[in-house]
């Protein structure tokens, strides 16, 4: 969950100096002055944003894996990877174990 | 030579069938070092699946032989059992590890597992005793005494779920902090008793 | 409900062979509720639930998986023909499953997953030698099929060929070289071939890759002394050489060995280890 | 620069519903492509051919990774001269499946056609008859002269500063703009569509082969035969061993 939340409270705050921009430029328009540039804490607030945004995004979307390309294997056993579900057979000893696992847990 | 078997080994060896149903497993049984009758008083399950890789096996073997030598035990029996329902005969494999076993322990017996018999509502014990003389087997069942209580006792730890807590050599070399001794086994029989 | 679907999303990822716990899950959890709102896993987990319930031999649970499976998707998918397949295969009825197979495999020629299982038909009527010819005729045409290389494997190793096992597991290192397991079982067959410098080198690259994997350092231990006892009676110059390193790596594997005994394991268990390694040493 | 003032109504009646159009065509041509996308079963000597063409490259990459022996007896089944496998395919007639006269290759490639270029084309020629003959909206950022042509199409002012964009540019801007948002949001349901039961999942991937397999198949002889065999660890042991020296000198000293 926490992932989600950084990108949307970044989404809200860009969404926000965005405004807050337009409002300035309204502002300035109304009382006629020159426009140079924004105002500190407006920057300041759509750098905060964006980053925010970059790093709940990547999070979001990525699912990231180990740099070390061998570290995907590392705690893997051979009962894991060594069976195979495509050439699973059915004529074993379960037939009549599994019975008796079976009554266990259904009792 | 006649033998006898008692309700740890019997027990562990089931459970680790019970472990790994749809695979082949093998392993070792302990015996008291004693000359007139075979006694197996302990069971240590070795591999499930590919069973013919030697490496381990010399490990494991070596492992037990230091493991008994402590406490007056030898290695004195080898059961296995294969991995198709109907397929009950000693292979290749069997031959190799048995006289392997018989160097060191010229009277040692394979435990040829029956899969077909492993229904133990019906029927006592799950294996056939066999012998290895000069490269062919030997009937020994009939000179193999198992007593009736044992596939009650094994039928419960398998329905308590204990075949998932046993741990083989397999196991223990994946990762060494899981005992192939299984004592657990051992106080849950001797509570149950 | 949401713990038992994740767990069976892992089975199902990490294809774990317990089919009893899968089963458990199904009854406990999932089997009374409708699962409408997991929406295309509900099928993927009916799928697995009816593998599961032909592995442990209930019947009656795969029967009513497939009835619930073949309603929701038409009698053609040619996936819902195999499982049907499956279900004859569970009963012994090798005849009908085979049938089956065939007839599917007419119109798509190149259907693995059809394949495999007329493979594994022959496979479970212990017929080893017609599977083992089977299969590679499959792997004629597919030849980058990891799973139908690792079965190759151990059919080769169940026959007790090593020659042939060792080039299946070459294969499988060529696919993914990354993966220590499959540096290890290339070094224990070569080991029981026979050749230990091979298996020794590939012992030390498993070990390289993962240096947590126990059997790596067993096995360089062993495959240096089978090495060091092969060289005592050839008297050349170059065999007290390669003793001294043999003697080396021998030294270095034991105290690795005991370290890790040491650090994860119990003391009765590292004191047997111990006592092991010095019989093995000096027997 | 006179400051234009563009009339605010345009942002509702122009400026969004072309971008809605053109994100709701997008869903409408992938759920097309989707349902007329029958399972066409791959062809077996196709998939022969990329399996083989997999394998060698794989062999030619991780060789190092196997004894010489093994590499060497790869290498010579696969490129021996007289009946190595990629030589004796090398040779075999391809049926060269001329494009105008093969029906499957046509059908293809009108399918293909329908489902990405006409309705770009058409609704295009829409937006450029409905809303032709007025600025729809401004780039911030100032451009060069040359951009006029692109986002002006249309709109034939000379004078016109060149970050003003026409509609039919905008429209185009938007078909590229939208389609990462496209495979965002579809992807997702793209995930989904794989999990679906009905798909047989094909998991060994069949390459798409080029037309002339020949051609590939030269290409790779020839690189085998050039990759001569560096085994990766004829000196691990040493590796690791100095490794361990180096940490025992310093735990002595």
């Amino acid at each position: 969950m926490g992932k989600k939340l950084l990108l949307i409270v970044g989404l809200i705050a860009l969404a926000h100096a965005g405004y807050s921009a337009a409002q300035h430029r309204v502002f300035i328009r109304l009382t006629e002055q020159q426009f140079q540039t924004l105002p500190a804490d407006i920057i300041f607030q759509t750098l905060l944003a964006f980053l925010a945004c970059c790093i709940g995004s990547v999070q979001f979307f990525g699912r990231f894996k180990p740099i070390l390309i061998t570290a995907e294997w590392q705690n893997k056993t051979w009962d894991t990877l060594g069976n195979r579900p495509s050439f699973m057979t059915f004529n074993h000893r379960g037939r009549y174990l599994y019975r008796f696992l079976q009554a266990s847990s259904s009792t | 030579m006649n033998s006898e078997i008692n309700s740890l080994a019997y027990s562990k060896m089931f459970l680790h069938l019970a472990k790994y149903p749809e695979l082949s497993v093998n392993g070792v049984l302990l015996s008291q070092k004693s000359d007139l009758i075979l006694h197996f008083v302990d069971c240590v399950p070795l591999f499930h699946g590919i069973l013919s890789l030697t490496p381990m096996l010399e490990i494991s073997l070596t492992q037990i032989d230091a493991y008994c030598s402590k406490r007056n035990l030898i290695i004195s029996g080898y059961y296995q059992a294969n991995e198709n329902l109907n397929d009950s005969q000693p292979n290749l494999i069997a031959m190799k590890i048995m006289e392997k076993i018989k160097e060191n322990n010229p009277d040692a017996l394979l435990f040829m597992i029956d899969n077909r018999l492993t229904d133990l509502d019906e029927n006592d014990r799950f294996y056939n005793v066999l012998s290895l003389i000069d490269k062919s087997w030997k009937d020994a069942s009939v000179m193999h005494t198992v007593s009736d209580e044992h596939a009650h006792i094994a039928l419960s730890l398998v329905q308590r779920n204990f075949h998932r807590k046993l741990v083989d050599f397999d196991n223990h070399l994946d990762s060494i902090s899981l005992d192939w001794r299984n004592n657990q086994i051992k106080e849950e029989i001797d509570r149950t008793i | 409900m949401q713990a038992a679907v994740e767990k069976l999303r892992k089975y199902r990822d990490e294809n774990y062979r317990c089919h009893d716990e899968v089963l458990e899950i199904w009854q406990k959890h999932l089997s009374q509720r409708n699962l409408s709102s997991l929406g295309d896993e509900k099928w993927l987990i009916l799928e697995q639930v009816l593998k599961s319930a032909l592995q442990c031999n209930q019947l009656d649970v795969a029967d009513k998986c497939t009835e619930i499976l073949a309603k929701q998707f038409k009698q053609t998918s040619r996936r819902i023909s195999t499982l049907y397949a499956m279900s004859y295969e569970a009963r012994d009825d090798y005849d009908r499953a085979d049938k089956i197979y065939q007839s599917l495999s007419q119109d798509n020629e190149t259907d693995s997953t059809v394949r495999k299982r007329q493979i594994s038909i022959l496979k479970a009527q212990n017929k080893i030698k017609d599977a083992i010819n089977e299969l590679n005729g499959y792997l004629q045409l597919y030849q980058t099929d990891v799973e139908a290389w690792s079965e190759l494997c151990e059919l080769y190793l169940i026959e007790h060929d090593y020659a042939k096992a060792a080039f299946c597991a070459e294969e499988l290192l060529l696919i993914n070289p990354h993966n220590h397991l499959n540096h290890e079982r290339y070094a224990s067959i070569r080991y029981s071939q026979g050749l230990y410098e091979v298996a020794r080198s590939y012992y030390f690259s498993a070990y390289k890759i993962n240096s947590s994997n126990i059997r790596t350092l067993y096995g360089i231990l062993l495959t240096s002394m089978n090495l060091m006892n092969r060289n005592l009676n050839t008297t050349s110059t170059t065999s007290a050489l390669n003793r001294d390193e043999n003697l080396e790596y021998i030294s270095w594997a034991k105290d690795k060995l005991i370290e890790k005994y040491k650090e994860q394991s119990n003391q009765e268990l590292t004191s047997i280890v111990d006592i092991s390694l010095q019989n093995l040493m000096t027997g | 620069m006179a400051e234009l003032l563009l009339d605010s109504s345009i942002r509702f009646w122009v400026f969004m519903p072309i971008v809605a159009i053109t994100f709701f065509v997008g869903v409408l041509r992938h759920y097309i492509t989707i349902l007329t996308t029958g399972e066409k079963p791959v062809d077996k000597q196709q998939l022969a051919d990329s399996q083989a063409l997999i394998r060698s490259r794989i062999l030619r990459e991780n060789g190092k990774y196997i004894p010489k022996e093994g590499f060497a007896m790869r290498k010579h089944y696969l490129v021996n001269d007289e009946n190595g496998y990629l030589t004796s395919q090398q040779t075999r007639q391809q049926p060269i499946r001329n494009p105008i006269t093969d029906p499957t290759m046509m059908t293809e490639m009108l399918k293909n056609n329908i489902s990405n270029m006409v309705p770009m084309i058409v609704i295009g020629g829409w937006i450029n008859w409905a809303f032709s003959g007025f600025l729809c909206t401004k780039v911030p950022f100032p451009l060069t002269f040359r951009f006029k042509p692109m986002l002006q199409r249309g709109v034939e002012l000379l004078s016109l500063d060149a970050s003003w964009v026409s509609s039919v540019s905008w429209y185009a801007l938007n078909i590229f703009g939208l389609r990462s948002v496209n495979t965002l949001i579809l992807g997702e349901n793209n995930a989904a569509d794989q999990t679906k039961i009905i798909q047989d999942q094909m998991n060994v991937a069949a390459m798409s082969m080029p037309q002339d397999p020949s051609k590939a198949f030269k290409a790779e002889k020839e690189g085998l035969l050039l990759c001569d065999h560096q085994w990766a660890y004829k000196t691990i042991e040493e590796d690791i061993m100095t490794q361990y020296r180096l940490t025992r000198v310093h735990s002595h000293s």
